[in-house]
């Protein structure tokens, strides 16, 4: 009986997974095809028109192209946007520590909550999957502050130690106080579903790599800490790709 | 057709980009007359029934109301006037549905506005307009 | 030990959803950062040359709008199909019977294996998830045939009794016959994690909503029937959101 619990409890957790996962497909979809191809298909009435004013001949058209580009702008802005949300492509250019500053910086741009971040150069390099991971447990409790803890200020540090890595991301906010009656709430409402996938898939992503979650929680704010294990680590040397490209360069040059 | 008796014209789309770049279009042609532009299918109707347009060009996918649904009652209200949809939807189902709820035409959305222009005419005097890539949908093997 | 092993076995399963999900968004940031908005960008370089153009007051401004305006429909159909891979809107706007009919005929164009769907009116409702589960059934379902089966005719069909909701898909192909040796090879291959998350989704959708997913196969062909129980459907009258919506409109000439 026991296990038939524990089996069930899978089973609601894989279904609301692909729930979110159907969600966010439904949301995606809809930008692209309500949002962005709505503004193409603008620029692509202004751009008729431009072409209308220009066989006879009229300045006009010069303004009509002109208000076709901006257009187009604010439609090539929206594409990046989703585009970053879904999978910032930086995170695989650039690495963790870039990724988590545009993260940062564009939270703290949005929210207008305060956030500093400190990530000391490290050269230990993470697997794409587990630079993901640490990725989204930082999304995700990002999230969690903007929605939940009306904090004012946040510090989100790297550390790459012996042991492995470790975020720690620190806000001021009210503390997981109201939990339990959020909690609560949600159940009254009949809806237990929606009482929170962040924190366990967080968790979750974590132990997949052999590391932890860790929150501690106060009236004066939340501390959250995630570790990954230094067995992780692809090498504690420089990047191999980069190696190898540069030295790939090298012959170029020299040959 | 001459400029003494325009083909009017009602528009409705929930874009404003779209909304505006047809307006805009449509606009530099003397023989059509927009009598307005709607972002709704509510909106829309109050202006064609006192308006009473010989066409009205309608978006399918629209909040609160979707196109093909308010097909009918534009229909019922307004019995002569014609309704050409427009749409990013190139699949036979769109087409052939709006066609039975009774519109006369179905556009998609990238054609040139030329075409749009000439879509309205036909329908206008009585025709039936498909763009080609709706005409090749409906067309396909069922 | 046992209800270990059944965790584990669980835990991973999540894992790979999950991973699927990361596998998917980059994928589609990726089709949408490298692909969509490097095409925008070439329609704005396009219009900045008209512009110039226009301001000499050249013919060569005509070409280069339309130049902008063909790249600019490229871009809007790639969009568009895009965010139809992700979720089909006329899955809401026309329902089930239209998107299975969309879905077949695309991909009997695409595949050229013929698809023969029969379905049958029916005026019961489904709410919107279960929907979505049924459609994404039909789609794993084509796209094994087009990978494992070798099939040339399918047969998709639809329908809806006392009992519930039935989808029958039936293939000519070469049935699970080679499903064993695959397995062996895939683990051979040190690759478990690779053995298959379709059919398992594809159950696991339907036992959501208190379905079945039965497969017959032999070396003849593969039957799948997947089913629902009547208890979801949501009303046996017209869709009532459509009533609602019209009702609504002719209010704006009543007033
Ligand atoms: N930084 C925080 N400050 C205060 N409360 C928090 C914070 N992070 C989480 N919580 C509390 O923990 C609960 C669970 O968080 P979790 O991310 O699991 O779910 P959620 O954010 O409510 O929903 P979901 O993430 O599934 O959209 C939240 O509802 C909130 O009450
Ligand atoms: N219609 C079919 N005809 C023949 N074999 C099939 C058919 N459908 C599935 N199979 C067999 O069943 C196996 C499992 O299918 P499943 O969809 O679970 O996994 P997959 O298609 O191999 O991988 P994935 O769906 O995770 O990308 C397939 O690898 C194939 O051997
Ligand atoms: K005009
Ligand atoms: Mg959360
Ligand atoms: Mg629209
Ligand atoms: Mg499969």
């Amino acid at each position: 009986r026991e296990r038939k619990m524990a089996d069930t409890k899978l089973k609601e957790l894989t279904q609301r997974i692909v729930d979110t996962q159907e969600e966010e497909r439904t949301r995606i979809a809809r930008e692209l095809h309500d949002g962005i191809s709505q503004n193409m298909i603008g620029v692509r009435y202004v751009l008729d028109l431009a072409q209308r004013q220009a066989k006879k001949g009229t300045d006009h058209a010069l303004a009509s192209i002109e208000h076709g580009a901006e257009a187009l702008n604010a439609a090539i802005k929206e594409v990046r946007r989703i585009s970053h949300d879904l999978r910032p492509g930086i995170l695989d250019d650039l690495g963790l520590t870039a990724a988590l500053e545009a993260l940062t910086g564009n939270f703290a741009e949005r929210t207008n909550i305060e956030v500093e971040l400190k990530s000391v150069a490290y050269k230990n390099v993470l697997p794409t999957d587990a630079k993901t991971a640490v990725y989204r447990v930082a999304q995700e409790a990002l999230n969690n502050i903007e929605r939940h803890s009306g904090a004012s200020k946040i510090l989100l540090q790297l550390k790459s130690t012996k042991a492995g890595l470790e975020m720690h991301i620190v806000d001021n906010g009210c503390g997981f106080s109201n939990l339990l009656e959020a909690r609560r709430k949600s159940i009254r409402a009949n809806n237990p579903a929606r009482s929170g996938l962040g924190l366990r898939n967080m968790q979750e992503r974590m132990e997949h790599f052999g590391g932890t979650l860790e929150i501690k929680t106060s009236s004066n704010g939340t501390h959250l800490i995630a570790k990954l294990p230094s067995s992780i680590y692809l090498t504690h040397e420089k990047e191999p790709d980069k190696d190898a490209a540069q030295a790939n360069l090298k012959e170029a040059t020299s040959a | 057709m001459n400029n003494a008796d325009p083909i009017k014209v009602v528009l409705i789309d929930d874009h404003p980009l779209v909304l505006e770049g047809i307006r805009s279009v449509l606009e530099t042609y003397a023989h059509i007359e927009v009598l307005g532009a709607a972002s709704s299918a509510k909106q829309g109707l109050k202006i064609a029934v006192s308006g009473k347009p010989d066409v009205v060009l309608m978006d399918i996918n629209m909040p609160e109301m979707n196109g093909i649904d308010a097909i009918e009652v534009f229909k019922e209200q307004l019995p002569n006037t014609r309704l050409l949809m427009l749409s990013m939807h190139d699949s036979r189902e769109y087409i052939s549905t709006s066609t039975m709820y009774g519109a006369s035409g179905y556009l998609l959305k990238d054609v040139s506005t030329d075409e749009i222009v000439h879509a309205i005419e036909t329908v206008a005097s009585g025709g039936t307009y498909f763009s080609t890539g709706a005409a090749q949908a409906l067309m396909a093997d069922k």
